[in-house]
């Protein structure tokens, strides 16, 4: 296991120690796996609360804070954190306005965070909407689209969402909103290697050397094909005709996009790619606004990129412009 | 089991078997749903009723249920456990006031599960889950004696595994494997079915 | 060979296409392989040049921008830009009022930049001064400080020489600034697993499962041991150990720490570590300001990770902390 | 070579014969180097020679030399690419101005590349490097005969490489390989004799 840790038992808890005691500024652990912005919940605006499993940093937790997310629930390395945690962290975020639940289209924390949502609404009176991400278009056909998993376009959704609960617009609006964001995202991956759960001690999947999966998904999840390794262009290409087949883009629409890489894949590969990007979406007409490139939404080593677009329009642009800061990602 | 009422001693002894038959066979479930999904269902089941047989439980058998249900939302976050809380919960509002449970009222209540598990999990009969094995189960109670019930349960939830052979999983993170899947047992079906069989290993 | 690219021979220059095109607003490509600030060199400004190989992204590109570098010359993966490259990066530096070369202590790079500096000097009649970084304790003894190789202390460097060129001080003020800079630090690595040169093909070392390497550098230039996998905290110690022997750090002191990954170790790890690093200099009663936690100075997708320590007194805290920004970094 | 006179037209034909000898040995130069460093050694020096091969030279073998310097820096920038740009640099200046290099000056060309490449790379005779390969060659030249120059040079290359069997690197990458370097070649005195013997290949 190449990994640097003292226990499995303990990465997630010590990770959590190191990462308040190095962003102070941003971030502070009120509760065991429950993070929240340093200064706690603003008066009278919308909550937004995520949550999940831990091993994707920056997700989840890293994106807490001014213009991003109040609160997060965070779990063992993928794995769902408990109703209480979740519920615990509405109740961080409660600004006396409602709480968003704005998270990723995964069972186990789908069936948690509603669970949470029934027990804050019962003990604490807490009004409470959500959101899911569904933004892997390979992992269920557009007919089934309300089954796919969450990946990296929460990172876009967290942002937008997170400008529009700073406008003090209320929980409706501000969960219309994310839902918008969420609606326009389309997202792709693709491994090389897998990574290592610590408590499971193995990797989470095999794949060959000189091979590659299209369509893998952060967990490991199975793709569409497994095959031999293609050239960057050629994966960026398929990668672009499958989002592009489920969202289309023409002349003079406008998109944001986000080449991610699954943590081991370097920046230098990334911008290989999103060099590509650019010219696939130069083709067709459409304008990139505010690219990311880098390690937004990771599964720890493993080797491997994601592709995630999001349709704008002008409201969603202004959210996505507006300021922002955490410490992986700051707008000014 | 007194005759046919259920108490909350009954409970306490029941869970303690199923902590103690469900921790025997952890490796067998974790290694099952390994196959399909992330290998900790042996670990869920076995600390959920690792916990809530070492919880206190008060007298009234409805809020003893609840008891259950929070131990297992406090030690595992996992769907099934989860689903398993959810179903406690279901089962402790519809007993809650009464100092135990009729054994004839034990169709409505696994049927109760079973409902608020397809509510909370947004399952369907037939995708091959857990709530096939609940389904089973309730409808075998149906109209049984007391004495008949427990060899019904164990028949109706080894018959769903059957039921399921070569059948592919619609749900959880086992539908991403749908080849895979109809040639394996689902984990959660299998643990219903160790989960009666502990209960059944000693005559209460 | 687990690398997303089109041929190892355009690596670097598709690569340098997508940053430039991914951070339009930082970044311009002048000439091949010469980065420099979007907007040209400041009039009046000392410029600051750096270079080095590729690979090592944010390094060294990254950092050109306002409050950072003026321009940088970059090689093929691993190798130095030649002195023709280098040379030309300082003239997109210049902005009259000198230059200061600021880059790590390799070989190859300070003979080209030495020739570059003779080139601008006989051509152009550019002012020119050097700084070199070589802040690797394992890699030469105390006695021989000037022999140690350059790592990931660059970045503080870069950020501190930035500043106190923005603030319009003249040559040889700013290059002994970055020269104090460059003396207060301290750097330390580890690695795990190695990474691949694009136009090698292989590994640029082989290392067992369960073993690390202390001391390694950023090529692979090999360390001090080579044992089974210690625990994250002890390896932790034995780097601090190790810089603090070298550089200690006492009560009231003050400095800052970067805990930086290779490339694939994910940000979990590093923040299981930062636990450790904060505790030890707590001990030794030294305050932390500014920790640096991630990917700052990497080797595409190596396994491990470093340690770099700066001593701060007032002049070197100011600067750290003056406003800066690039695509990596910003300081508000 | 005329007589005793090295010619632009002779060192046209002396970096063909060198650019073709150590494209030959391109891998195994490659391979040396990559035992300490990174293995591009035989690619630095084929390019560099090939390079300055294909460049059309002025009669002024000074400015042919610097053609030569020139050649180098532009398609390497490898260590060894670089300090043989700095060798040519140095024997440019001190021909500059003239039609030919007098045999009897040779000696003193190669020591000025030798110091200018000392200066250059920070390096000292005795670190196991391609300066030791040049100081025994210019020792070697000093006072002989034009006819007898090449042999010496090749006794002198060959001699180099022998003296510091088992002794370690001091400079470059190789440094930080102190064991192992001593049982290996230096690749850039290694590289320096198949210069010669290139050169040496066809009498000129
Ligand atoms: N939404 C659902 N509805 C009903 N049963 C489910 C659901 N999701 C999972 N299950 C059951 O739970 C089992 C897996 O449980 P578990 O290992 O705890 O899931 P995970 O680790 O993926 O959260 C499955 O085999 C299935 O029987
Ligand atoms: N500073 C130096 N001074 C003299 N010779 C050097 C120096 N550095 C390297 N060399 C010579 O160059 C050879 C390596 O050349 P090269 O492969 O081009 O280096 P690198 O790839 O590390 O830049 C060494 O074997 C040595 O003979
Ligand atoms: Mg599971
Ligand atoms: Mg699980
Ligand atoms: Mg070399
Ligand atoms: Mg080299």
């Amino acid at each position: 296991m190449k990994k640097i840790l003292n226990s499995p038992a303990s990465y997630v808890d010590e990770m959590l120690e190191g990462f308040t005691a190095a962003h102070p500024e941003f971030y502070a652990q009120p509760e065991r796996r429950v993070i929240a912005r340093a200064g706690g919940a603003v008066k009278g605006k919308v909550g937004i609360v995520t949550g999940g499993g831990s091993g994707h940093l920056p997700i989840f937790t890293g994106y807490v804070g001014p213009g991003f997310l109040d609160a997060c629930a965070i779990g063992d390395v993928f794995a769902s954190p408990s109703a209480e945690q979740m519920a615990s962290a509405i109740r961080q975020a409660d600004g006396g306005a409602g709480v968003l639940r704005l998270y990723g289209n995964y069972g186990g924390d789908v069936m948690n965070f509603d669970m949470a949502g029934e027990m804050v609404e019962m003990e604490n009176d807490i009004r409470t909407t959500t959101v899911l991400l569904a933004d892997d278009v390979v992992s269920a056909p557009k007919e089934e689209a309300e089954k796919r998993r969450g990946v990296a376009g929460m990172v876009y959704a967290f942002k937008i969402a997170g400008a529009a609960a700073e406008t003090m617009a209320d929980l409706d609006e501000v969960t219309r909103v994310a839902q918008k964001a969420a609606d326009a995202c389309r997202s792709i991956g693709m491994a090389l290697s897998p990574c290592i759960v610590p408590q499971a001690g193995k990797a989470t999947f095999e794949i060959g050397e000189g091979e590659m999966e299209m369509g893998m998904g952060i967990h490991g999840e199975p793709g569409i094909w497994r095959d031999k390794l293609k050239p960057a262009d050629a994966i960026t290409d398929e990668m672009i005709d499958r989002i592009v087949a489920d969202h289309p883009f023409g002349k003079g629409d406008r998109l944001s996009v986000l080449v991610n890489s699954l943590g081991a894949t370097p920046l230098e590969e990334l911008y290989i790619m999103y060099r590509r990007v650019k010219a696939r979406f130069a083709d067709m007409g459409a304008e990139i606004v505010m690219p990311l490139v880098g390690r937004y939404a990771t599964s720890m080593e493993m080797t491997g990129a994601t592709i995630t677009t999001i349709a704008l329009d002008g409201e969603l642009e202004t959210h996505l412009k507006a300021p922002a800061a955490c410490a992986y990602w700051r707008v000014v | 089991m007194a005759g046919d009422m259920i108490g909350r001693d009954d409970l306490a002894a029941a869970l303690l078997r199923v902590a103690e038959g469900t921790g025997a066979v952890a490796a067998e479930l974790n290694a099952a749903d390994g196959q399909l999904g992330d290998g900790d269902l042996g670990i869920t089941v076995s600390k959920g009723f690792a916990e809530a047989a070492h919880t206190p439980l008060p007298e009234d058998i409805g809020m003893a249920l609840l008891e259950c249900a929070k131990a297992f939302q406090r030690v595992s976050s996992s769907s099934y456990g989860t689903l398993v809380a959810t179903g406690f919960m279901a089962a402790a509002k519809a007993a809650k006031g009464q100092l135990g449970i009729a054994t004839d009222t034990l169709p409505d209540l696994v049927g109760a599960a079973r409902d608020a598990m397809m509510a909370r999990g947004k399952g369907n009969l037939g995708d091959k889950t857990v709530l096939d094995s609940l389904d089973a189960v309730a409808g075998a109670l149906q109209g049984k004696q007391p004495e008949a019930m427990m060899a019904s349960a164990l028949d109706a939830a080894r018959e769903t595994l059957a039921e399921f052979k070569g059948r592919p999983c619609k749900l959880g993170r086992a539908r991403m494997f749908a080849e895979k899947s109809a040639s394996l047992d689902d984990p959660g079906q299998l643990a219903f079915l160790r989960i009666v069989e502990a209960l059944a290993s000693r005559p209460a």
